[in-house]
């Protein structure tokens, strides 16, 4: 992963501790709609990152904690208003460690229920990095940066770069 | 209506003559898709012809809600019967789009158009 | 004030940190929004439900840090689905610790700009304390109960009890 | 729209003779509150004999929006006009009813009639 912007290394703007809880999920959503339309995504952008988050925190809540209620997740969010604008969502969680290669999503071509969530948040994130907590737990970087000509969006002419490569660590390289 | 208007979730289940339409009302995520997926299981047991799911009022869908609705698409199949998804706002419209599931699903534009379909 | 429900001891199900920051508020506001109608307030009670607590962080920013923007804010959220159905929500800073006693708004009679939120504050909210932390800084608790036949709504014939009294803790009595 | 909708905030400002519009578009919270208050500023300088504020485009508002509408509006008296708010949204109007301003400020149903009022 290349070194953050400046800002971004300081502390969070927001920082959101939750339990690992379906019901808490809108609220989080909202929050992270509303902070990614502030920084100028607009609504189908910002849809699409509270998407990626809601995956994440869904997978923490099945996989990290199996469905356990009483799990804590900490969500960091860095709302950077530089050039480009750009936004960082960290989850960190005391769930199960396990091999970032493991958290893979399936292939595509096979129509099944579920293994869309990782799809889905590499698809749409600029940035992804699973890594296990030294303190314990998980630890989930999410980037997405602003690029008003509109080569952010993801879905015209996206590889299938993670479909099946488990790669757990992706830079999308894009025009600016 | 968006995010944080409305945080209810209901369904609304009709039939008729071997068509059954299942309308759900609110965000289908994590919190919300085992309430969808009750509905659904009822509705592919009683094989209906026609399976159709009007999303009209479904301003959120997240991964789990994508799940129920192709486990209901592969069990109607089976039983040879047809599923369609019909009026999809703009946010649940990308979800598929990404997952490339949009032409995975049999889509209509309104529920009168998924009864021709 | 009466001691709160069991569940309300417990660990809140949201906490969230922030910085002193006008442009974090709308966030903020979408959070405590979609909780308030997650817990079953309809959208007019979510909407005041948000103000009272935008203009709390507002005199926050403004009184306590006086508007520095690298303060730390943090809001404690408890959605207790009992019945009566509670929200508590605990504001607490590192700011300027103030007597409670002067927390209180101007006269309404008097029409001229500023003086009102903290009259808002307790109009919409059933409870409502300051006080000073023991680790520095002020904590503000406040607390609203969802009452179905429509006994919650505040504006009917509610007394103006805190208009010129300066009273810093205040339960409304009300029929159930 | 409600929270989360929309995060710009912008100002609209027309004149004509004698009578200025003044259409802000977004919440009008402690972040956007300035901006609104320069342009009113600028408004009631120019000593209109009615100045309108069309809040059909602002889904909310806090104490600071209501703080500079009274401030427009004690200016806007003294310089011998009129001011007049208008389409004032559910939530808007909830926080001029809590602060018991709703009587005290000429509220209008949309911009024509508050050409009237
Ligand atoms: N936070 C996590 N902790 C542990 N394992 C995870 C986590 N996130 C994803 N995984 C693993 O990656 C797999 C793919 O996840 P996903 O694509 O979201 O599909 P699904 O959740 O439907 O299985 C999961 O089945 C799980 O094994
Ligand atoms: N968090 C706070 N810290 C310190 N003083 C406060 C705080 N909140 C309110 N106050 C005091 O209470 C007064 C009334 O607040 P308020 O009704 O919100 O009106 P305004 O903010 O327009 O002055 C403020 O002027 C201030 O002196």
């Amino acid at each position: 992963m290349t070194p953050a912007p400046g800002h971004l290394h300081n502390p969070p703007d927001l920082k959101l501790q939750l339990f690992s809880q379906a019901r808490l999920l809108s609220s989080t959503r909202a929050m992270v709609s509303t902070i990614s339309q502030r920084l100028g995504f607009n609504e189908a952008q910002s849809g699409q990152i509270t998407l990626a988050v809601d995956e994440a925190l869904c997978n923490i809540i099945n996989h990290g904690y199996d469905r356990r209620t009483d799990g804590q997740i900490w969500m960091s969010i860095w709302a950077d208003e530089g050039n480009p604008p750009t936004l960082k969502i960290v989850l960190e969680d005391l769930a199960r460690q396990v091999d970032p290669k493991l958290i893979r999503s399936r292939k595509l071509e096979e129509i099944r229920p579920g293994g869309l969530g990782v799809f889905i948040i590499h698809e749409i994130m600029d940035e992804v990095a699973y890594e296990q907590r030294a303190e314990g737990g998980m630890r989930l970087t999410m980037v997405k940066r602003l690029f008003r000509d509109g080569a952010s969006d993801c879905r015209s002419g996206a590889p299938q770069q993670q479909s099946d490569s488990g790669c757990h660590c992706t830079e999308k390289s894009r025009a600016t | 209506m968006s995010i944080g208007d409305s945080e209810t979730f209901e369904v609304e289940v009709k039939r008729l003559d071997g068509i059954t339409i299942i309308r759900p009302m609110g965000e289908i995520d994590l919190s919300h898709s085992p309430t969808l997926r009750i509905h659904l299981r009822e509705a592919y047991k009683s094989k209906p012809s026609r399976l159709i799911i009007d999303l009209g009022a479904v301003p959120y869908m997240d991964s789990s809600g994508v799940a129920i609705l192709v486990e209901a698409m592969k069990n109607t199949n089976t039983n040879g019967g047809k599923l369609i998804l019909c009026d999809l706002q703009v946010k649940v419209r990308s979800i598929f789009e990404i997952a490339r599931l949009d032409t995975v699903f049999v889509i209509a534009k309104n529920p009168d158009d998924a009864m021709m379909k």
